[in-house]
């Protein structure tokens, strides 16, 4: 249904473009926003997307954007066939979104041949704003490295001094964990033990979580997101461990955190945002979300949100069209609910405060309660040249 | 037993004809969508081969195809050797994989033979996925198409590739024709009718299974090395399952055992697909109507229905056609 | 031609062939008679190697063939026909006889001619057609043609592999009397160079074809003579033709 | 690895071969008295699981949709056979497959449109949800109900299908339909008992499963592969078939978790190459 409305704004906005040639009007530029909307990906496509359109809806700049969704379904060759599609046919001058990294490997090399600005929504592969960076790729969610290394050292700090770490077995699992492994040693910490469950196919974690348990850590760390973060901590409830469940914050997600219940009180996460900020621009958001939604923003609403905020930036500084936006991105720097903002022009990656936060249980259900902010976390430049 | 019969001819030209002009007279992304018609087809009329003609309904499809984009990456961006002989070893590997499950499995019929190639497909499926090496799930990229500017041809041009993926699937479908056409094909249809009695007249029926399966292997192979070429990029979702469970749905909705069935199923499905997700992003629920009614309506197929039908109006005691098949999956 | 050797047979205990010894001369007719449950199909899954035997050795043109298999035996020329019938049933006749020719000679491998419309195989097919009477049928499908032309096709799909020793397991099976004069005739029009094996129950047709004819029962050799003695025999006319047990001319199921 | 260990890790493999259990035999009798593959049966089980978040969420009983929930899955089954399956018995395997596929797209959606793309999760009952200590260890009542559960079904399926009249009837019947018409057993309506049978069995183990594992829209396509695995390592249409393929299949996942992790994710592939390389019919065919 989506693309349906969004092809009707579409036909709208090319309307007003034609009546525009008889005025002076705004230069018309043309998103293109590739996302997951079927498939295990669905939710956070639909949550990315809503941010996008609500920032640009407030911004009063609907007129401004004409906007062309595209499905990858969470499989590169469908992501990068959609690339394709909306940078040679839909001649798009910016495109935004992108959930998995296996998409974004797909379609990395052909956004930095064609010169089309992207802007990162959500995949967090280290070497996008890595080894493989590109001028013409920003990221302004997270990196899978910048959510877990602060997390490693503070942990470190607060006494921790073994943990045993859990995760699925694919490449953003290793990533997150070896970042936190890394930063948890560095600061002192040891790793008790590690596991890594079949990716997509783990539903009962049971056997897992009795020998994270006995081999007598301090605490747990995992990263799971989604259906696989719901189980998880719901069986960690159920089986009654008592070892301390930390973890990447999407296993909390503000999106999934209802249907985990009583199981998520206590687990004690990172995160790049928690819509329990304390700040005039969060609270503002917040309840616009809420009055159009009915429900709380999620760390993929506020990712959604901030793209768009990102790419009026760029077109403010810069111009309209893609060769000017692919210039003013790496520049651009705001304040926005997950706080100040600004991109690394070495790595093109979003440098963002890392928030350590408890589920705990507020007065309409659970909520997040902030324990401590890791301010400005920048990704060190390991192997990117632009 | 496969013929090549004039109404299989004229629906090749039509369908080949169509994806030329489609392509010629399209915008950009229709040129997606014709290679990705004949990527899938390729690989269609390569299950159909086996699946159609020999009785291995096949599960593992997706994972020759994968292999053979995996080996050709693998020789020619990480060992630096030229495209064509990376090709040609992307081809081997998979004739060398779908030789060998089809030897293994050449005592199982039915299901189990399906549930026996999904084994060893998804073994497949997960040595790519964890393999570091190859870069996982994240897959890999830098693959450069091939170079025939000696011939003139820019292949980076979208329509040249477009049509260049025509005629490879030409290419394919001669070969499969040919292949079934020959004593080898024969004989693959009779052990498909009767493989005890195949043997009882001193056919090695389960040496014969396995050539089938890797003649089937080296076009499911070709079919690989046309889309690591599309996409400049492969991942292991190239030989995940569902990709298998996509072209058994291509083949038996074109119209199983008739060859041209499968490339008829692979347009329908794509242009539906495609045209649907314009619209909702409950395209799914409409594909899934569409093969219902697909089967309420007949069940021999799109292709397989129409060949009926004008086979019957003319001779009802029809020699050629596939009879529904009861001893595929029981 | 084929020289058997004190050959047994158990299924799980159960001894169905007892220590059997029986030689065939090149180009004899001899037909095996016994009551049901005798072994008589038992000792062809043995000689075509669909089975293995327990004990002893079958020796074909002065080869040991007891451990190849059935393949290897069809390849040496061993062909076989069956009492149900065994057919390609979704092909045409033409296609099943030209099945049986193509793997006979070694065209399986042909990976690029056809075989169907081949000179030497189409005048094969039809000499087979003409040999099993079914030269009008050639192009009908299997499934389209009566039960006694399915009987024909069963003889003609061992005869187009153009075997040494054809072993005919009931090929009259449930067909009525003009059928069976069909099959006598193809049984005397059959040259000399095949070596015919052949189990039979119908006593007139089997009389009048064999050289030789050799009577089981229970697994074990009981008479073996020539038509003449065997009629004359107390002991066969006590088993089996004065038995008196309806098995004569039975044609119900021994498999 | 003391003893608490292998006691914890058997009733983890237990548990999870109970569900499997559950869901395959459905399939398992279905495909053994109709000769039908129905590839849909996994997505009863997820209208299961959702149906029961539902009714749960509307009452606020635990139990209530315990027992509505299959009720409302054997219903939709029943539909399915009336318009689909019955029709579909004598198209062909390949037939089969393509509806029952096409109907897998058809309920995913409808689930999608129902329920929303993000997964629900449902609270299993506040009489079960702590857990049981015993022998050394502590473990989640509710696995402990679901390992009874799965237990009772089996057993009472034996004895109904070895002891009861009924159960003679389906055992001729997946013999030999055709004797079993002649000697004057209703095989179409035994087939429509059964049919809604496997269908409730699907139904209660989406909602049995729901307080575990949360409710997501490809929990169906999901649980498909390991249960035709645990059907087709066991053998088509046996209930002994069943019962052993589940509990292989239960017990070596979760024992190749947490002793051979590197391997645990193409161990039950590995197996059922193994198998039907050695036994192309599965451990224990139905026939022959």
């Amino acid at each position: 249904m989506k693309s349906l409305f969004a092809k009707m704004a579409m036909a709208t906005s090319l309307g007003l473009g034609m009546i525009s040639v008889q005025l002076p009007a705004h230069a018309d530029t043309k998103v293109g926003l590739i996302l997951p909307y079927t498939g295990t990906y669905a939710a956070l496509g639909n949550a990315i997307t809503d941010g996008f359109n609500m920032a640009i809806e407030e911004a009063g700049r609907t007129d401004e954007f004409s906007i062309v969704t595209e499905d990858t379904e969470a499989k590169p060759p469908v992501g990068l066939a959609k690339a394709r599609k909306l940078v040679l046919q839909d001649k798009v001058d910016v495109m935004v979104g992108v959930v998995s990294s296996g998409v974004l490997g797909a379609m990395r090399d052909f956004v930095h041949q064609s010169q089309t600005p992207l802007i990162v929504a959500n995949a967090g592969n280290n070497l996008a704003t890595g080894e493989n960076c590109s001028p013409y790729i920003v990221r302004v969610s997270f990196s899978n490295g910048q959510i877990n290394r602060p997390m490693g050292t503070w942990m470190a700090e607060n006494g921790i001094k073994t943990v045993y770490t859990l995760a699925p077995d694919y490449s953003a699992g290793h990533q997150m964990i070896e970042s936190f492994s890394a930063a948890f040693t560095a600061a002192g910490g040891e790793i008790a033990g590690s596991d890594f469950t079949p990716f997509g196919q783990t539903k009962d974690f049971g056997p897992y979580l009795t020998n994270a348990q006995s081999s007598g850590a301090d605490a747990i760390f995992v990263f799971y997101a989604g259906g696989g973060a719901i189980n998880f901590v719901k069986q960690y409830g159920s089986f009654d461990i008592k070892t301390p469940l930390y973890g990447s914050g999407f296993l909390t997600s503000p999106l999934y955190v209802a249907a985990e219940g009583d199981a998520a009180i206590g687990v004690r996460a990172s995160l790049h945002y928690i819509p329990t900020l304390d700040t005039p621009e969060n609270k503002a958001f917040v309840d616009a979300f809420m009055a159009k939604h009915g429900t709380m923003p999620s760390e993929y609403s506020v990712q959604g949100y901030d793209a768009g905020l990102a790419l009026m930036a760029a077109v403010d500084a810069g111009g309209a069209d893609k060769k000017n936006i692919a210039a003013a991105l790496p520049n651009v720097s705001y304040v926005g609910p997950r706080g100040a903002l600004e991109i690394d022009p070495a790595t093109n990656n979003i440098v963002q405060n890392i928030y350590v936060y408890d589920t705990v249980m507020g007065d309409d259900g659970l909520t997040q309660k902030l324990i401590d902010t890791i301010p400005s976390v920048r990704d060190d430049v390991a192997g990117c040249q632009m | 037993m496969f013929y090549q019969t004039r109404l299989r001819t004229i629906t090749l030209i039509l369908a080949l004809g169509f994806l030329a002009v489609y392509a010629s007279f399209g915008s950009y992304f229709a040129r997606e969508i014709v290679i990705e018609i004949t990527i899938l087809a390729i690989l269609a009329i390569s299950l159909d081969f086996c699946a159609g003609f020999g009785g291995m309904v096949s599960l593992c499809h997706g994972a020759i195809m994968g292999i053979s984009a995996y080996a050709f990456s693998i020789m020619s961006v990480k060992l630096g050797l030229p495209s064509v002989p990376s090709a040609m070893i992307g081809l081997m590997a998979a004739v060398v994989f779908s030789g060998l499950v089809g030897w293994v499995t050449a005592r199982t019929s039915g299901i189990f033979f399906i549930m026996a190639t999904l084994a060893f497909g998804q073994m497949a499926y997960t040595f790519f996925f964890k393999s570091r090496w190859l870069g996982g799930d994240d897959g890999m990229g830098g693959i450069d198409r091939f170079n025939l500017s000696w011939l003139g041809v820019d292949m980076n041009d979208a329509l040249v590739f477009a049509l260049f993926g025509v005629a490879v699937l030409l290419l394919v479908y001669v070969i499969a024709a040919i292949l079934l056409r020959s004593g080898f094909g024969r004989i693959l249809s009779g052990i498909h009718s009767n493989e005890n009695r195949m043997q009882a007249v001193g056919i090695n029926t389960a040496n014969h299974k396995a050539m089938a399966m890797a003649a089937s292997g080296l076009m499911a192979g070709i079919a690989g090395i046309l889309a690591a070429q599309h996409t400049l990029y492969i991942s292991p979702e190239l030989l995940i399952w569902t990709v298998s469970g996509e072209v058994l749905l291509v083949v038996i909705l074109g119209g199983i055992g008739t060859l041209i069935g499968p490339v008829v199923g692979a347009i329908m499905l794509v242009m539906l697909k495609h045209e649907l997700s314009n619209y909702t992003d409950y395209w799914h629920m409409v594909v899934g109507m569409v093969l219902i009614f697909a089967v309420l309506a007949g069940g021999r197929g799109i292709f397989g229905q129409i060949e009926y039908w004008l086979i019957t109006r003319h001779s009802p005691k029809t020699p050629h056609l596939p009879p529904a098949k009861e001893k595929d999956l029981a | 031609m084929l020289e058997v050797k004190h050959l047994s047979k158990d299924f799980g205990g159960i001894t169905v062939i007892r220590d059997l010894s029986f030689t065939v001369n090149a180009g004899e007719r001899r037909v095996i008679l016994g009551p049901n449950g005798a072994g008589k199909t038992t000792l062809f899954h043995l000689l075509t190697g669909v089975e293995k035997a327990s004990s002893g050795s079958i020796s074909f043109a002065g080869k040991n063939i007891s451990k190849m298999n059935a393949v290897e035996r069809a390849r040496v020329g061993i062909a076989r026909s069956y009492q149900k019938n065994n057919l390609f049933e979704h092909l045409t006749i033409r296609e099943n006889l030209m099945l049986a020719a193509a793997a006979a000679t070694g065209k399986s491998r042909w990976f690029f001619r056809d075989v169907i419309n081949q000179a030497d195989m189409k005048t094969r097919i039809e000499e087979t057609a003409e040999q099993v009477a079914l030269t009008d049928q050639l192009d009908l499908m299997v499934s389209a043609v009566s039960y006694g032309n399915r009987r024909q096709l069963e003889v003609g799909l061992a005869l187009a592999t153009k075997p040494a020793l054809l072993l005919m397991d009931e090929p009259t099976s449930g067909v009525g009397p003009a059928m069976i004069d069909t099959f006598h005739q193809l049984l005397e029009t059959l040259p000399r160079d095949i070596t015919i094996l052949i189990i039979e129950h119908d006593m007139d047709l089997a009389f009048s074809i064999a050289d030789r004819i050799t009577v089981l029962n229970f697994g074990e050799k009981v008479f073996e003579g020539t038509p003449e003695d065997t009629r004359g025999n107390p002991t066969v006319r006590q088993i089996y033709l004065g038995g008196g047990d309806g098995t004569y001319g039975a044609t119900n199921d021994h498999a | 690895m003391d003893a608490s260990f292998w006691l914890l890790q058997f009733l983890n493999a237990m548990q999870y071969s109970m569900l499997l259990f559950l869901l395959s035999i459905g399939l398992t009798v279905i495909f053994g008295l109709m000769h039908f593959v129905n590839l849909a049966h996994a997505s009863l089980y997820m209208l299961g699981a959702y149906f029961g978040i539902s009714v749960s969420a509307l009452t606020g009983q635990f139990w209530l949709a315990f027992i509505l929930s299959p009720i409302i899955v054997t219903l939709i089954g029943a539909i399915l056979y009336y318009t689909l399956i019955d029709r579909m018995r004598a198209a062909g395997p390949m037939n089969q497959v393509l509806v029952t596929f096409g109907l897998i797209f058809v309920i995913l959606d409808l689930v999608r449109l129902g329920w929303g793309d993000i997964a629900l999760g449902l609270d299993a009952p506040d009489a079960l949800a702590h857990t049981v200590s015993f022998w050394g260890i502590s473990y989640p009542a509710y696995r402990l109900f679901i390992i009874a559960l799965g237990l009772t079904i089996m057993i009472s399926m034996w004895v109904v299908l070895a002891r009861t009249q009924i159960g003679a009837m389906i055992r001729a019947s997946v013999e030999n339909a055709d004797m079993a018409a002649s000697l004057g057993i209703h095989v179409g309506r035994l087939f429509f008992v059964v049919f809604c049978f496997g269908c409730a069995l699907a139904g209660l183990a989406g909602v049995a499963a729901a307080p575990i594992f949360s409710a997501t829209t490809t929990m169906g396509i999901t649980i498909l592969i390991p249960t035709l695995i645990v059907v087709v390592i066991g053998g088509l249409g046996s209930l002994e078939g069943a019962i052993a393929g589940s509990l292989i299949i239960g017990f070596l996942e979760t024992f190749g978790a947490v002793l051979l992790p590197s391997l645990s994710a193409v161990l039950t592939y590995i197996l059922l190459a193994v198998i039907l390389v050695l036994r192309p019919q599965g451990l224990i065919p139905a026939r022959g």
